[in-house]
């Protein structure tokens, strides 16, 4: 069904939803990550972490985005976006909740490479 | 001297003034409308945020009151009239007494979480008010109208409350750490179970409220959405499907839910409006009564002795009730002194 | 008479240990990499094989090192392995004269008593040759016994040593040890027995022996004690390869391969199991590693090493160290822990391949100058550092440039941290490219980690890597800049990567000595505590840090200072959230302390300062 | 779901509608989109239901498509409006039916306007004067078309020859209901039901023998919306709008969809096409899409119209599988057949979806 020819040329393809559709994302990633990692749990997204980042001067990288996509399983492309990661610590430094956000990024990257199948 | 006042609406503030003024050496008069004290106490489990038992408090207070307290239940004041100096109160019943001072501490009521109609409040099974699983935690029976047990729950913060739409613009204090209470006693009775809460600002004003709502993170791995709730539909195998923006994305979220809880607010109880309504009190755009100074003489009205305590003149929390309910009885004594050292 | 079917147990467990032992050495010189084997010719040949020899004679005999940190465990260490090299060498000669000279077979020096029944002519007889023998190797074995019950002590009573915990075993070192513990008091017994039966042996078997045949039958006792004394050897040398005491031949080839230049690579190789085979786990680490303060004792270096050497390498272990060398500082053996860590972590982290093709954009304008400063990533979340840094860099009057004023790239030591040197080695190009087009002579940097792998990894030829404590004892000793003294006392705090990790110690107590007065604490220099930030550490959470920064602080405040002076921005980040004691970097101390030169210095300084 | 909690709503959103009389205001597209509805409205209420209805030629766009897309002021689109009102007053008439959703939304969305801010209602007064000398009365009562037909549902339930039950199981047909959002979803008590829980189709399909089905995407928009569809550009996110509702209605295998707006109709229907030869997608069972109508054309078949003379045969998804589960009989053969029995011919069937009956 899915790969029928496109017979009829519209001009225009069906726009992709953005909406998060949470009930049929994988959250495989985020449980093995909360377990790996369990300050994981505790960011409130104040984005402390994103404003002081090294690799955010000079990327749209933010640790907090990561954190929430993992949560919702919205993990495509997230490969990608955390190797930008420069796993300097400044985000560790400055995080009210104490989040082990260096070993959370390299949990995150396990996970994903290991645990998203 | 002896003088008595008449304190209407047993609840919480009630309770504590009625306690307050006869240890103050004034003969007192409550008044409730049901047949039993507590007001919403009674009804509620657990109080935030270490989860003591609601009875524990009301037996508390209950006990306090000495013999100098004239109980009348199942009493709804419709009328309070200033008459030189003193006051006639009469009730619906044609019950009348009166009084040297009152004080109204006839507090909040729930708000109908039926007015917001997209919710699906009485429409969808599984859609409840906060104060339903208050109540369905005394019975610790924790399920869906199938019977079965819920495997994921939705909170929804701020229904009726931070809503311009509904009237409310005001918040309503205690609904977020009620929510992140009520949301581990769900983790409690059923760990399996995933609990998602939906808010708009997660309002830990309180002593103790953020290690709570932590501890809901760190222990229970209950998930914090920001979001306000927009619409919710039950789809065809009985789950609510909700849709709300997780904000800190930037992007909508559709997640389907097996209960969701609606953290209804507070509004003015209707006696407190309709007694502000006879005695033409000032009330608020948001239908609270205001006294003569929100800091400074926070329980005093414009009408001399009469005085206010508790939720009926905002949103409050257990402890902030009690101590402005002491906070009325010492008003109150010094309306008196004031009033005999004038003569 | 030169054989008895009780030697066999012996005798086989021998050549079975030998043989694995052979398979082993084998398989890890063949498997070194091309360096390692290059290395290993030349050092066969340049004559490194001396002070090797030396080094094997000093630590895996005499543990010279040991009895540096533990002059108990020293001792006890000594006996057993000093004392049972003794028994077999003078075991050796003895037999010679026994046998004329003539080649024996190995176990024929062991159980040389059971052989030959040598009577004696008159007690304690030491101008005879047999005599000597006869009392020398009973004292030697008496000196063996002795540490046997020094360790049968430290098994039940650790404190007696110094020692706040003893290693637990595995289930080999149950066996090995067991037999281990069994084989001198049992060749004692069989020796005793012997004697006691042929009124033979030294000044202990002989007295013993009398002692006994008064009420035992040791005629008929002495054959069985043999056989158990051999036995026990046996088992010995056939669980010795799968246990701790694996480390004792091991330690031998690590000396000879570690004299001949060959170090713990980047990733796990056989020179790491090399290491990690040498570890005697005598728990000298154990007992310095804060990781205990924190409750996880399981990631101490000498059960991470465990964990790793059968096999099963636990991620926590590997992420959840500070990497503050304190156990590298006391080890024996001086295995290099951090190393085999940051190794274990490339195997465990290696999926994760960062790309940081975005930094191609970063190009900052050209500055030229002839010095650079770097605060750093941690530097920045500590301004007071880079605003004292910059007063005193202008009133020095030298030309400087702060290379990471707008945004720095990352000096690329967190990521080898973590075991991700290939992604360190793109920062460290971009980082090159950027302080080569500088054309500054001098880098100096406020922050020790920065500094260790500016200064170990970086190649950057006619450019100096200056931490800024050592630059600024040079601006002060050179007249560039002066300071007061203002009396004030102050602690100085060792930073891990500035001290053990750079060695560089003295530099900042001279500088701060012209300034304030340093007191004294429990431990500095080598034996400093880390103070809980290190960014070595990938897992332990905020609270568990907390308690390790508390304890350093402790030992820190001890003798209430004004102040408490470090050198890195972390600690001083990590201190300042847990004490009201004033923590100062070296470089504010020096700003406050700063004297103007001249009027024009001063203005510029105080325009900075405002 | 509890049917008791919806009817507390429908309580809350009850609205007047005139009981005869009306001033009828057609829509610019429906016309062309469904040509037959308009016509059996009218019919309906002439003839079944013995009513006075004006249908003025003189009334134009309200321009609502032009006000939406924000080529129409404003001020321009209330002196339109207030010439249609002079109209219905000059014919003599007080209650105002308007057969466009957008046009009923406009009408509401002005009167509040001028309810509020009654110097506005002057201004209007004074453009429409000073623009064609005519002058005007409020309308007594406005409603949609819709609210007409719902209002005297019971009375066409009277007089079907049809209901909206399968015929061989005698099963209510599933239905789904699609309100347009200028209807209710602006001012929810100008709408039967309201805008949650819309009534007002509801109330026919109950009233006509068929069951409501609440599917999650129920309140959501068909996908018209007009800046979305005029330009091609957008037209991927209307697509997308309408897949959204057809996944979401998908598992409760609806018979049929029933929408009371110009648009939605015309978009859940030919989007049915256009998502079947771009994804090879059908709603349907067995490659039959779910049949889109108009409440006129679901009222016309219930009391026995002929399908063909209500214009069904320019439906993209054909209506004959529904008709014949209802038991409706007509004639295949003059589908394609002009108003004198000539032959049209036949339009190319499409890759996927189903169309000729086989």
């Amino acid at each position: 069904m899915s790969g029928a020819v496109e017979k009829v040329r519209f001009g225009f393809s069906v726009n992709k939803d953005r909406q998060i559709d949470y009930d049929a994302n994988l959250k495989n990633v985020s449980d093995i990550v909360q377990k790996a990692e369990p300050t994981f749990n505790l960011c409130i997204s104040c984005g402390t972490c994103a404003s002081t980042c090294t690799a955010g001067k000079f990327t749209d990288f933010s640790l907090r985005k990561v954190i929430l996509m993992v949560r919702r399983g919205e993990t495509k492309g997230l490969e990608n976006e955390i190797t930008k990661c420069m796993l300097c610590g400044k985000c560790q430094l400055v995080c009210p909740r104490g989040v082990s956000t260096r070993n959370l990024i390299l949990q995150i990257h396990k996970a994903l490479k290991t645990g998203a199948l | 001297m002896n003088r008595k006042i008449a304190v209407i609406g047993g609840g919480a503030a009630g309770l504590e003034a009625s306690s307050a003024l006869t240890s103050l050496g004034f003969r007192v008069v409550l008044v409730e409308k049901e047949d039993e004290t507590g007001g919403h106490i009674k009804n509620w489990h657990a109080l935030f945020p270490n989860r003591r038992p609601g009875v524990e408090v009301l037996d508390a207070l209950r006990s306090k009151l000495g013999s100098d307290v004239e109980l009348f239940s199942g009493k709804t004041v419709t009328e309070i009239k200033p008459v030189n100096d003193r006051f006639e109160l009469s009730s619906a019943d044609g019950w009348k007494t009166e009084a040297d001072a009152v004080l109204l501490t006839t507090g909040f009521s729930l708000f109908n979480a039926r007015k917001k109609e997209e919710y699906g409040y009485g429409i969808y099974d599984n859609v409840i008010t906060s104060a339903e699983l208050e109540s369905a935690f005394s019975t610790g029976k924790i399920a869906m109208k199938s019977g079965e047990q819920p495997k994921r729950i939705g909170f929804v913060h701020c229904v009726g409350s931070r809503d311009e739409k509904v009237g409310n613009i005001y918040c309503s204090k205690v609904c977020c750490v009620t929510a992140v209470k009520q949301a581990i006693e769900i983790k409690q009775y059923l760990p399996d179970c995933e609990v998602f809460c939906f808010y708009m600002d997660m309002r830990m004003f309180g002593r103790h409220y953020e290690e709570l709502y932590k501890e809901a993170q760190e222990k229970y791995y209950i998930q914090f959405i920001r979001g306000r709730l927009s619409e919710s539909t039950e789809d065809h195998t009985g789950k609510i499907i909700l849709k709300v923006e997780d904000t800190l994305l930037g992007k909508p979220l559709k997640i389907g839910v097996d209960m969701l809880v609606l953290m209804v607010g507070m509004e003015p109880a209707e006696i407190t409006k309709n007694l502000g309504t006879q005695l033409g009190l000032v009330s608020d755009s948001d239908r609270f009564l205001v006294s003569t100074d929100q800091h400074i003489s926070a329980n005093i009205s414009e009408i001399p002795g009469l005085f206010f305590a508790g939720t009926c003149t905002g949103p409050k929390n257990i402890a902030d009730t009690l101590a402005d309910a002491r906070s009325a009885a010492l008003a109150i004594a010094g309306y008196f002194d004031n009033n005999h050292n004038k003569s | 008479m030169t054989f008895d079917i009780f030697v066999i147990p012996f005798f086989g467990g021998l050549l079975f240990l030998l043989a694995v032992l052979f398979i082993r050495f084998t398989a890890w010189l063949a498997t070194l990499d091309k360096s390692g084997r290059k290395k290993l010719g030349h050092g066969l040949l340049n004559g490194q094989i001396f002070p090797a020899t030396w080094e094997v004679f000093m630590e895996s005999l005499l543990h010279r090192r040991m009895f540096k940190q533990n002059k108990l465990l020293g001792f006890m260490h000594m006996s057993f392995a000093f004392g049972w090299f003794l028994l077999i060498v003078l075991g050796n000669l003895e037999s010679r004269i026994y046998s004329g000279g003539h080649v024996n077979p190995p176990y024929y020096p062991i159980f040389l008593k059971f052989f030959v029944h040598d009577k004696r002519t008159l007690p304690f007889e030491l101008y005879t040759l047999p005599g000597f023998f006869r009392f020398i190797m009973d004292f030697v074995l008496l000196f063996i016994l002795s540490g046997l019950v020094l360790a049968l002590i430290k098994r039940v009573r650790s404190k007696w040593f110094g020692m706040k915990r003893t290693t637990q075993h595995s289930r080999f070192d149950k066996w090995a040890i067991t037999s281990l513990w069994l084989i001198f008091p049992l060749r004692l017994l069989a020796e005793s027995f012997t004697a006691g039966a042929y009124q033979g042996g030294g000044f202990l078997t002989n007295t013993l022996g009398t002692f006994f045949a008064a009420f035992l039958p040791v005629e008929y006792l002495y054959y069985p004690a043999w056989w158990a004394y051999s036995t026990a050897l046996g088992v010995f040398f056939v669980t010795l390869p799968w246990s701790r005491y694996m480390h004792i031949p091991t330690e031998v080839l690590l000396i000879y391969l570690r004299h001949f230049g060959i170090k713990t690579g980047k990733k796990p190789d056989s020179f790491s199991e090399i290491e990690i085979y040498s570890c005697p786990r005598c728990g000298v680490c154990i007992d310095v590693c804060q990781m205990n303060s924190a409750g996880r004792t399981s990631s101490t270096p000498a059960y991470f090493l465990r964990s790793l050497r059968y096999g099963n390498p636990d991620d926590e272990q590997n992420a959840n160290c500070m990497l503050c060398g304190r156990c590298h500082e006391v080890c024996p053996v001086q295995i290099d822990t951090l190393a085999i860590r940051i190794a274990a972590r490339y195997e465990d982290n290696k999926l994760l391949v960062p790309s940081f093709k975005y930094l191609d954009q970063f190009d900052p304008s050209d500055t030229t100058a002839d010095i650079l400063y770097f605060a750093g990533c941690m530097g920045h979340l500590t301004p007071a550092v880079k605003k004292a840094m910059l007063k005193i860099l202008t009133a020095s009057g030298e030309r400087f440039s702060f290379m990471d004023e707008d945004g720095s790239v990352c000096c690329g030591r967190p990521l080898l941290l973590a075991g991700l040197h290939e992604a360190a080695a793109e920062l460290i190009r971009k980082n090159t490219d950027l302080i080569t087009r500088s054309g500054a002579k001098t880098f100096v940097t406020s922050c020790p980690i920065c500094y260790k792998v500016f200064n170990e990894e970086y190649k950057l030829p006619g450019v100096e890597i200056l931490h800024h404590s050592q630059y600024l004892l040079r601006l002060v000793e050179s007249g560039k800049i002066k300071v007061n003294n203002t009396g004030i006392t102050a602690v100085y705090h060792d930073p891990c990567e500035l001290g053990r990790g750079s060695k560089i110690y003295n530099e900042p107590r001279w500088l701060l000595d012209r300034m304030v007065t340093i007191n004294k604490t429990e431990q500095e220099r080598e034996n400093s505590l880390c103070c809980g930030g290190s960014v070595g550490d990938l897992s332990m959470n905020h609270t568990e840090r907390n308690v390790i920064r508390d304890e350093a602080l402790k030992v820190l405040l001890a003798s209430e200072p004004d102040i408490l002076v470090t050198a890195c921005p972390l600690c001083k980040k990590t201190f300042d959230n847990g004490t009201e004691t004033v923590v100062m970097d070296i470089a504010e101390v020096v700003s406050e302390r700063l004297q103007p030169a001249s009027k024009t210095e001063l203005s510029a300084a105080v325009e900075i300062a405002g | 779901m509890k049917h008791e909690g919806k009817k507390l709503v429908w309580q809350e959103y009850q609205k007047e509608i005139a009981d005869d009389h009306f001033f009828y205001a057609r829509s610019c597209i429906r016309q062309t989109f469904f040509p037959g509805s308009e016509k059996v409205f009218t019919k309906i209420l002439k003839d079944e239901l013995g009513k006075d209805i004006y249908d003025s030629e003189h009334h134009t766009s309200c321009t609502g498509i032009g006000y939406h897309a924000d080529a129409v002021p404003f001020e321009t689109t209330m002196t339109v409006v207030a010439r249609q009102f002079a109209l219905m007053t000059e014919a003599g008439y007080e209650n105002y039916a308007a057969s466009c959703i957008t046009s009923f939304g406009l009408y509401t969305e002005i009167l509040e306007t001028w309810h509020h801010f009654p110097e506005v209602e002057a201004k209007a007064r004074e453009f429409l004067y000073k623009a064609t000398g005519r002058e005007f009365k409020i309308p007594k009562n406005l409603a949609h078309a819709s609210d007409i037909i719902y209002k005297f549902r019971y009375e066409i339930a009277k007089r079907a020859k049809y209901r909206l039950v399968d015929k061989n199981t005698g099963k209510p047909l599933r239905v789904v209901e699609h309100i347009g959002c200028h209807y209710s979803k602006m001012f929810p008590h100008k709408g039967v039901g309201g805008a949650e829980y819309p009534y007002v189709l509801t109330g026919m399909i109950e009233a006509w023998g068929g069951e409501v089905i609440d599917y999650p995407e129920r309140r959501h928009c068909c996908g018209f919306g007009f800046r979305q569809y005029i330009v091609q550009a957008n037209r991927g996110y209307s697509i997308a709008c309408s897949k959204k509702k057809f996944d979401s209605m998908e598992p409760y295998e609806p018979d049929m969809i029933i929408t009371n707006c110009p648009g939605c109709p015309m978009f859940l229907d030919r989007w049915q096409y256009a998502l079947s030869e771009m994804e090879g997608k059908t709603y349907g069972k067995n490659g039959n899409g779910i049949p889109v109508f108009t409440y006129e054309e679901v009222a016309g078949l219930v009391l026995g119209y002929d399908p063909w003379e209500i214009g069904l045969q320019v439906h993209q998804v054909p209506a004959e599988p529904l008709l014949d589960k209802m038991g409706i009989e007509y004639d295949p053969g003059s589908k394609f057949k002009g108003p004198n029995g000539e032959d049209l011919g036949r339009p190319i069937a499409p890759s996927y979806l189903k169309f000729y009956k086989e």
